[in-house]
């Protein structure tokens, strides 16, 4: 174990799957001499040469439509997308293609591609930069959704992702690049899609989060903790799968939910989960689920109105109060 | 220009064996059989969907792909099953395709506009105008990647040179010289819109220039034309040089789609071109430049209608997916 | 009133809209001597001439960008898309600008856009070209999402859309164009949005629909009749705004509550109004709220899969069958 | 045709009133110190998130807005400081966005990437690359439908290229021609991206052949030969004949943003260009050519440096827009 940042974790997972196995390559907009716009991809062009990282002009639709072409050319790309932001010129290609071509083909084809994207508000970056757009990915069979929250999961899970067959939006969230964890050396160490993880076990309430919003919900475990609040913290790590199974286990021992997640409220995936809890532990529970979530506005640049946006631990206890 | 393209034509004509002329015959008869016994199994209700025809078409689908190695990829659009069947596929497989059944080349799953066959090659038909632009730029990726020797043929329609998709495939393409021939049908038409209302450049070979590849306009009704442009083009991409253009000149002659009475054009229009159908063209090149007996092209002609009376009774007889394969590999299973 | 078809009601709001408003004008794929794909736009170009409906070349994403920068600059566009699934390509446009521009730019930009277009499955047109997208658009705050299923509506809707300042996404189901009903010929005839219909009142369930599946409730509910069931059939209208209200009101006198929508179950439109009707009616619901939605795979192109793929009577008849 | 745009340069330089020229040397000056000025309150953390500076840059901006008339339209990046200004912002209302105060041009919202005024028909600095040439195109069109006798002037980067947007703009612009110019500001770098990395064609006017309408490249760094250029484009657009392709050479003094150290790029490399400093260079012009008095010149230095040192007073003392206002103008307000 080396306590590293996320950044590095993923860093790290690159290098070990080019290391790994010749198929893997990355291309996207500065991705190589730059070091990527996040540095996640610092130092690979001069390790591993322009072959496997490839720095692209800008051109979102066709780097990722380009992808796909490679994957089922038989390669095992890499696409990063400098933010999530720009994911919106190239969703056709994912959505479209991506998505379906394994289905649409009668299962005949094969899109092993991984699209990196940082996305996430909080550095005052405005509308356009600014968002969080899993859910669109989340209402779209045949694509899996990673949304790693920490360092040894984001090494885990993109290594993982560079092992499995199917097409990957992964999400990184701008926030937790600079965010140190413990993470294992092995090269063999994945973090296979679909398993949620209970970061802190509770009785009272369960929250359920992913990405930056897990940790925010740690915070406020911590201060219900003050308050006499023993609060369950679920970890996602993955929307597609979506691990229910561990969610609802928790449910049905504490009768109380709260969802929290950084999209926009309206139609964000915490509706899509906490559906589900209603539908498998409805008479488990003793309040609605709560969400917590972002603001339906378009992120504003001034900081105060930034940060009454976003979704915040404050947010996560009066949440659970709500259903205490 | 045209008249070099002419000459290279007839060079290319020479060299072809009589093998490979009756084979290119073969496959426009193939094609055009194909087609119109499509159309009247969409009349009578086996097939739906929307369905495009190639017929008047084929003369670039067969051309080109005999330009290709076996190895080499097709990319195509919703109008592909010419693409399709020129690139080795089995009328039974399209035929069933077209049916919706367990049988097709697709399985079923993605009827008339999404056929896929891995084996020969055949990379897909994508419906969304421009969309398979980038997937053929990916592959051409790949193969330069592998340093495989292979190339990527991809077809579309005048339609698809005002998507942003054009510009950035053909961009990503020659700046990193990848082994990718672009074949622009230019039918003149994107279903009901005439190409110089949707293009402020009607000689669309010409969006080459600025990407510093090579952009040329052949004739879409002369299988050699297009049979030399292509080779070319890919020996070409072969050497390492880059990404080609090509505008085939052609015309569609039924309407954009089975539901489409094509009346945006008119009766005049669609007689001339039907003067330069591109299989009577070549039988009466072969008929009279090559002195091949009319004997053997009418029996390739009866050859080829059984073929698609089969597939049609293949793809009749064929099952229906199980209802149970419905949530079936929309992800890999385990 | 007349009766007329969905198709003709569009048109003749397209018409009045016309006659009425100088800078109101028409532009995309095929809207002008075609007619349109769907035949909507049929006769315009002959009765306005082309500067007033505009046929364009296939750039989906600069078609909707320049009905952005028109609505901006003093006209009152209506783009329209030939299906949904083309917006894919525009999706940067809709959701970075349409959307966003009033507020990023401190409430001084004016997008009055009004994106048409026609979505849904159920003509076995295969996986890349059945979808319903309105949960895109859903989450997104800045643009109004509505989704007629009547006749009357349809005509009333895209009026009013015409006539609001805001951009609109209005999604029209491919199979209600040939869909007959009584439609006012008043020319001030105007639909609201966020205002709900009850189509049909009932007090042992409540069956919440939009847009085509708005008929498969009905259709159920017939069927519940004859069972014994007495559904209440409400039809939204619009996403958004969403009246939660008109729900909530039914719901707290049934108790039970069915979703019915024809987009993907996952991250659909489902789960927010599930979700909402829990947060509000929690103590008043009897049991969980079913969704009744496609499943989630891309739609596949035998008809049978496809029938199996969508929503249909049944299967509501079934979820009702659950609640109670 | 360099020749021909430095004759172009040099009598538009003779039309030009003294009165004019010192106002473009006012608004480069006041563009230099209000980004020094930015630079200086960003690393004092008074400003925040992206920020792109415009030093080097300024001869386009204000050579190009000088070539307009005021009704005319400009349409932007995220790197639109300089624009915002040259087309008659207050420098107060910029810089209080940028400290995303409510009286800052955009109330605080926007940011340094998102600038907007309707009244001075400065419409939005687009963050998205490449996302400003659809709405310009858009603009366009409205003016042509109203039969207004406005332009719309688009400026964008070298990056912006390979973007289908760009492509599918200048289609349809050319296509309806319409009123509109676009000006592609190639400063040789997209982020650490090189030109001639990101397109296979580094002479970025030729895109404009293929769409049959003029493209011109001039220097950058010369305001005279960039309003020079602008305003022969804004007549040929006024008289209906459609838009052009402009691309100026230019040079970003400093980083992509705020946090780029710009480590790419060579010190040599960067050296040169400061020579190049259009408004040393202009200054220079005005005080040899036109025998322009060095007080006058350093009395407008001196005037702008107070103009700038005014905005961020203004900015600091000006209220943070209410958090009540949080969700106020989403929609429209009933
Ligand atoms: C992105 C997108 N926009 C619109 C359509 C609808 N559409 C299908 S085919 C077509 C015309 C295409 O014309 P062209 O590229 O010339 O090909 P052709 O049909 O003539 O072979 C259109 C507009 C689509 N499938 N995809
Ligand atoms: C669609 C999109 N992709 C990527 C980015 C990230 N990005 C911001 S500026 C930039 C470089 C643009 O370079 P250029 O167009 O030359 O403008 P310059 O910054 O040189 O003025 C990139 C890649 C973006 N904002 N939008
Ligand atoms: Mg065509
Ligand atoms: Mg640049």
């Amino acid at each position: 174990m080396a306590l590293i940042t996320y950044r590095e974790a993923l860093n790290q997972a690159l290098r070990e799957e080019l290391d790994r196995d010749e198929r893997v390559f990355i291309m996207g907009e500065e991705v190589g001499y730059f070091g990527g716009a996040f540095k996640v991809t610092d130092g690979l062009i001069a390790a591993y040469g322009e072959k496997r990282v490839r720095d692209t002009p800008i051109s979102e639709l066709t780097i990722v439509g380009a992808g796909v072409g490679a994957a089922m050319g038989g390669l095992r790309p890499v696409v990063e997308l400098m933010t999530i932001n720009f994911a919106l010129l190239a969703i056709d290609q994912i959505v479209n293609t991506a998505a379906k071509a394994r289905y649409m083909f009668g299962g005949q084809a094969k899109v092993p591609l991984v699209i990196r994207a940082p996305q996430g508000g909080g550095h005052q970056l405005g509308a356009q930069h600014s968002q969080s757009l899993e859910a669109y990915f989340l209402h779209c069979p045949g694509i899996r959704v990673a949304v790693p929250a920490t360092a040894a999961d984001a090494k885990g899970m993109l290594k993982y992702a560079l092992r499995q067959e199917d097409p990957v939006m992964f999400l990184e969230h701008e926030s937790l690049y600079g965010l140190k964890g413990e993470v294992p050396e092995d090269g063999e160490y994945l973090v296979p899609f679909g398993k949620a993880n209970v970061l802190r076990e509770g009785k009272d309430v369960t929250i359920v989060s992913y990405s930056k919003t897990v940790h925010d919900s740690l915070k406020a475990a911590e201060t219900l903790e003050n308050q006499g609040t023993d609060a369950e913290v679920i970890d996602l790590r993955t929307l597609n799968p979506l691990d229910i199974g561990t969610v609802i286990q928790s449910v049905k021992k504490t009768a109380r939910a709260v969802v929290v997640y950084e999209g926009w409220l309206t139609g964000g995936a915490g509706a899509e989960i906490a559906s589900r809890i209603y539908e498998a532990a409805f008479d488990d529970l003793d309040a609605p689920v709560q969400r917590v979530a972002s603001a339906d506005v378009p992120m504003p640049y001034n900081r105060h109105l930034e940060a009454a946006a976003l979704p915040s631990p404050g947010q996560i206890v009066q949440a659970v109060e709500r259903v205490m | 220009m045209a008249l070099e393209r002419e000459r290279l034509a007839e060079r290319a004509m020479h060299r072809l064996a009589e093998g490979e002329l009756l084979e290119l015959y073969r496959l426009m008869t193939l094609i055009r059989r194909f087609e119109d016994k499509v159309a009247e199994m969409y009349t009578r209700g086996k097939i739906t969907g929307f369905c495009h025809l190639y017929a008047g078409e084929e003369a670039i689908a067969v051309g080109a792909i005999h330009g290709l190695y076996d190895k080499d990829y097709v990319v195509s659009t919703y109008r592909e099953h010419g693409h399709c069947l020129a690139k080795g596929a089995s009328p039974r497989a399209v035929m069933a395709e077209l049916f919706g059944k367990a049988t097709g080349i697709s399985k079923g799953r993605g009827g008339s506009m999404h056929l896929f066959d891995p084996v020969l090659r055949f990379m897909g038909g994508y419906a969304i105008v421009g969309g398979g632009l980038p997937i053929a730029t990916g592959l051409a990726l790949s193969i330069a990647y592998k340093e495989d020797p292979e190339v990527v043929c991809c077809f579309f329609g005048d339609g698809a040179l005002p998507q942003g998709a054009f510009h950035e495939s053909l961009n990503m393409a020659s700046l990193w010289k990848l082994p990718v021939i672009f074949v622009c049908e230019n039918n003149f038409y994107g279903m009901g819109t005439l190409v110089q209302n949707a293009i402020c450049q009607e000689e669309l070979y010409r969006f080459a220039d600025p990407y510093k590849i090579p952009g040329v306009r052949v004739d879409g009704m002369d299988v050699i034309e297009v049979y030399a442009a292509v080779s070319e083009a890919a020996a070409r991409a072969r050497e390492g040089k880059g990404p080609s253009l090509i505008e085939a000149i052609t015309y569609r002659f039924r309407g954009h789609s089975m539901s489409d009475p094509a009346e945006y054009r008119s009766k005049r229009e669609e007689r001339i071109w039907q003067e330069r159908d591109p299989i009577k063209r070549f039988r009466n090149l072969l008929l009279h430049e090559r002195r091949i007996a009319p004997a053997v092209l009418d029996k390739i002609d009866q050859e080829e209608a059984a073929v698609v009376d089969d597939a049609v009774k293949f793809a009749d007889e064929s099952p229906e997916p199980p209802l149970s394969e419905l949530t079936k590999n929309v992800y890999v299973e385990d």
